[in-house]
């Protein structure tokens, strides 16, 4: 009953109120009309399929993201939750925060010399480490992300 | 359904669960529920044992050597051909061809007995609700040559239709490739009717048994079938084993698939002369000890009898369903009147995903997605389902860890 | 040779050897004495151990699942290709891709990298000294596309030219594929020289490393070849599994081989995406125990370390080879000055199968026949050799005791 | 040494001095001009290979038996005590030797119903038995001989 309700205790951290939120309501939703930048990302083994758009100004603004399709909880409500963070941001920057991500829930760096920022809301995402199966959800529009900025325009995917 | 004859099964089944070492492990501090064997089985301690012996004291490279630990190596390779010739009711050991598995199995149909002659204007018939490994090896085969891939069409409960079928065995079909059980909604297909209608036209049928054989009693003379592909790590047996059954006539008239070693009779630079069936289609050194493992895997299910677990899956798959169907909100895929082992669904709008984690957690291991079956969840419209897969060694303790966790997960998320 | 270091490699050995269960058994009243391991090696017990705590605690399908063993699957699965890539240098995992055997590998070349774009009037070269398996998928691809085989010759030693080759290599050659070492005669290939010939002409080239990786350390960077194949269970790793190295530019370039599960992004019937290499490559369930175990295997390997292993291996070659040589009688064949691991030869008159067979008698494992090399024997102009292979665990013992059982074997037919 | 010389016991019995004559020595050795049928014995794995010609006369008569090719000891052996055998017997005599070697050599009836016949010197090749990996190089002449009267003309092989 202990190892129970300690297992449940993981899972609560999982699906944080924030979280769950964001799956059930996620912002920034549905496909953006003028758009520059776009990339796709696809979770092959699980069917997360989410398509990012961004409207980069001339001084490297991003003035406008947003997402749609569909997948699990985790990776809609990082989804929802990167379109939060990084909308009116320079390029420069929302790659921090992509970086910033990918070490919080890999351990890994992304960038090269690494910045450290405050994450924020994106904080909520930390119960993700403990569910290795669940990162690869928790990144997907974060590399989508990457990729629509460098302009690969490429479907990303995440095995 | 749980009269009479339901509690000797599910004691049987104790029993055999006992043979599995790895089901008597703790997950997440809980005790393994393990409902994943569509995906790939576990394996009882007699088929670990027997690729360890195998290892410590009889390995060498088969066919070609005068020395005892070879001669054991090709002894312990050929009975397990005998073994599986015999399990599915193959009137020939020749006609047993051993693969990597049923993908390796359908590309070498493909490729030797289709891709020779297939022209524009051909077609293969294949169902809505096939495999990845029973749709892509014909897309590119189509590809290549110019023929058609002509899919037969699924209703609401996962069936195919056999008036349909019928209208589309003309004769400008040169295969028909089917399951004999679907690995996503667990539709047990009815072939040997449709084999029987295929064989008035003269159109060869390829069944991919991959989820049949470990849970029903199969006897490819008794089909009538043309071509039957297995794989290994679903019935018990070592990963990297698969089985190709091919009618001994078309076998003789295929080309080799793959060149190489053991597959020929001699080589030179003018000429080379391909060997007998079924060693025509094994080139290279074969997976020896998987075909060892193999071999004990059909063993321990000859003992317990194919029909038997088949009457105690059917049993617990009733059980199952109905327990699963109890469940507010929960939306079942695949029901149709006649299935084996394999139940999927959808919990309230909880993306399966977030199911599978959540029943992972309380120890229930469960897969969730495509299923590698990314048609069938278009025509029912979702991105995946969640599946709890039988096999022998599951019991109604399974079912019930299964629909307790299911619970919890409903609780959460509401 | 007896010098200064002769005893320590020796040394070393029988600790080596100790790792490894099968060499501790009787055959036929004698002590087994393995000398087979060109044909397959025997595996350390680190290796069994690797495959049977893998299926009793970690065994699920890979890639697809969420819960908690699948992931440990993936993981262990995964990690062997880290290992692998690691082992041989690769500058990428993307670039290690998992087959059935090196036989595999080679056809997965011809078929996948050549086929689509061979056309009559282009070639593929290959030497004399080839196994089968760096034959006939050549044969067999050259009789597909109409494009034409071309053989460089061997020499008296067993060793190739470097100014024929050199000749050989205009703009009809599509692909140079050549063995590292040769499995019937133990040569080993001036290959770096070689390749960057090939390289200068745009020439891609790929090697048969089957006889390589056991015994040499492999870089294939500092080689520089497009592509490199070998087989787990010449290296003390599972039968089943295979490895092809890759150049990625290349491999991105190259169409699937076989169509199935994990090899795809997307399937739909209107078309369908591949997935990201190596997985592109992968179609089906992998023998995921298989390369559990290759991945120990290479671990066995890299803590003892391939420089030491070759050291060892060259003395006691060199050692083998003047004993063999003081035999009455006895012609040896393959006498190259750079050598791995083999030794053939005929015994006076008497048939290399009946030299087995008395040799067996005393306990000894060796090798007779063609060796998957036909055209080799042809050159010689003989039906077969019998063939002494070592391995890491050979010790200076196994060759007195191979020469004692060849002076029974000549008293007999005397 | 106890094991050591019932090994070499095992062997003499194995490589008796009629098969090491015969292997030596072979009967009715070289191709055969005029000759009614024929077949090719292969044994891949060891690289024996063999062909016997045929003369069978219109009463069913073999009037001349020989047969070329290379082999180990026992399969040339084996062919040669086959050529001085059936040398002037009738096809139908000549089978029922082919089905009692097998059956001494692998314990399974070939012919149905059996006939068994006193094999003579052929007996010399019983010690095969003992090593089940040589029994193929001793039935490889046989097989072909059954497949040249059955008119097959086929290569025969014995893996
Ligand atoms: C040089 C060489 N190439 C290729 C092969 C084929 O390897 P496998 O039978 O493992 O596919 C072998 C061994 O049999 C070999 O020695
Ligand atoms: C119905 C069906 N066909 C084919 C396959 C492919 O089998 P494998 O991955 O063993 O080649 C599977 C399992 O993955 C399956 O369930």
């Amino acid at each position: 009953m202990n190892t129970q309700s300690q297992s449940t205790d993981d899972l609560r951290d999982l699906y944080r109120e924030l979280i769950l939120d964001h799956a059930r309501s996620p912002r920034h939703f549905g496909k953006l009309e003028s758009t520059s930048h776009q990339a796709e990302g696809i979770n092959p083994l699980c069917g997360d399929k989410l398509r990012l758009y961004l409207k980069i100004d001339a001084d490297q603004t991003i003035s406008a993201v947003n997402f749609e399709g569909s997948g699990c909880a985790i990776s809609v409500a990082s989804a929802s939750l990167l379109t939060e963070t990084i909308n009116g941001l320079s390029t420069e920057r929302a790659l921090d925060y992509y970086a910033n991500v990918v070490y919080l829930l890999t351990g890994v760096d992304a960038a090269n010399p690494e910045i450290r920022l405050d994450l924020g809301k994106l904080k909520a995402l930390e119960g993700v480490r403990e569910f290795p199966s669940r990162v690869k959800c928790a990144t997907l529009a974060w590399h989508a992300l990457h990729s629509a900025i460098n302009n690969t325009n490429d479907t990303v995917s995440t095995e | 359904m749980t009269g009479r004859s339901a509690k000797k099964p599910t004691a049987d089944a104790s029993d055999w669960r006992g043979s599995f070492p790895a089901l008597h492990q703790e997950i997440n501090g809980h005790p393994l529920v393990y409902l994943d064997s569509a995906a790939s089985s576990q394996q009882p301690a007699a088929v670990i044992a027997a690729v360890q012996t195998y290892q410590e004291c009889s390995h060498a490279n088969v066919h070609r050597g005068v020395h005892t630990l070879s001669h054991r190596a090709t002894e312990a390779y050929e009975s397990a051909r005998d073994r599986i010739a015999d399990f599915i009711n193959a009137s020939n050991r020749t006609e047993i061809v051993f693969t990597s598995g049923t993908t390796d199995s359908i590309n070498l149909v493909a490729q030797s007995f289709c891709r020779p002659t297939l022209k524009p204007g051909d077609r293969i018939v294949i169902s809505h609700l096939e495999h990845h490994s029973n749709i892509v090896p014909w897309q590119m085969l189509c590809e290549q040559t110019g023929a058609e891939l002509v899919v037969a069409s699924i209703d609401e409960s996962g069936q195919v239709d056999v008036s349909e079928i019928t209208d589309l065995l003309d004769e400008r079909v040169k295969l028909f490739a089917l399951a004999h059980v679907s690995n996503a909604l667990g539709t047990v297909l009815p072939v040997k009717e449709i084999i029987g209608i295929a064989k008035t036209r003269g159109i060869p049928v390829l069944l991919d048994g991959a989820q049949a054989v470990p849970h029903l009693p199969v006897d490819v003379q008794d089909l009538d079938c043309d071509f039957y592909t297995f794989s290994g790590h679903k019935m018990f047996g070592p990963t990297g084993t698969g089985v190709l059954f091919g009618r001994e006539s078309l076998l003789e008239a295929m080309p080799p698939y793959q060149g190489g070693g053991d597959m020929i009779l001699e080589v030179s630079f003018e000429g080379t002369t391909y060997n007998d069936l079924p060693y025509k289609f094994e080139a290279g050194t074969p997976n020896i000890a998987g075909f060892v493992g193999l071999g004990a895997a059909v063993k321990y299910l000859q003992c317990i009898g194919m029909q038997r677990i088949c009457q105690h899956e059917k049993e617990l798959l009733e059980y199952m369903t109905m327990q699963l169907s109890e469940i507010q909100d929960i939306r079942l895929i695949g029901t149709a009147a006649n299935k084996a082992s394999v139940q999927s669904f959808m919990l309230a709008d909880i993306h399966p995903h977030d199911v599978g984690t959540i029943l992972d957690h309380q120890g229930v291991a469960i897969r969730t997605g495509h299923h590698c079956a990314m048609p069938v969840m278009e025509y029912f419209g979702i991105p995946g389902t969640a599946r709890a897969s039988l096999a022998l060694y599951n019991t109604r303790d399974d079912v019930d860890a299964l629909v307790a966790a299911l619970h919890a997960a409903h609780k959460i998320f509401s």
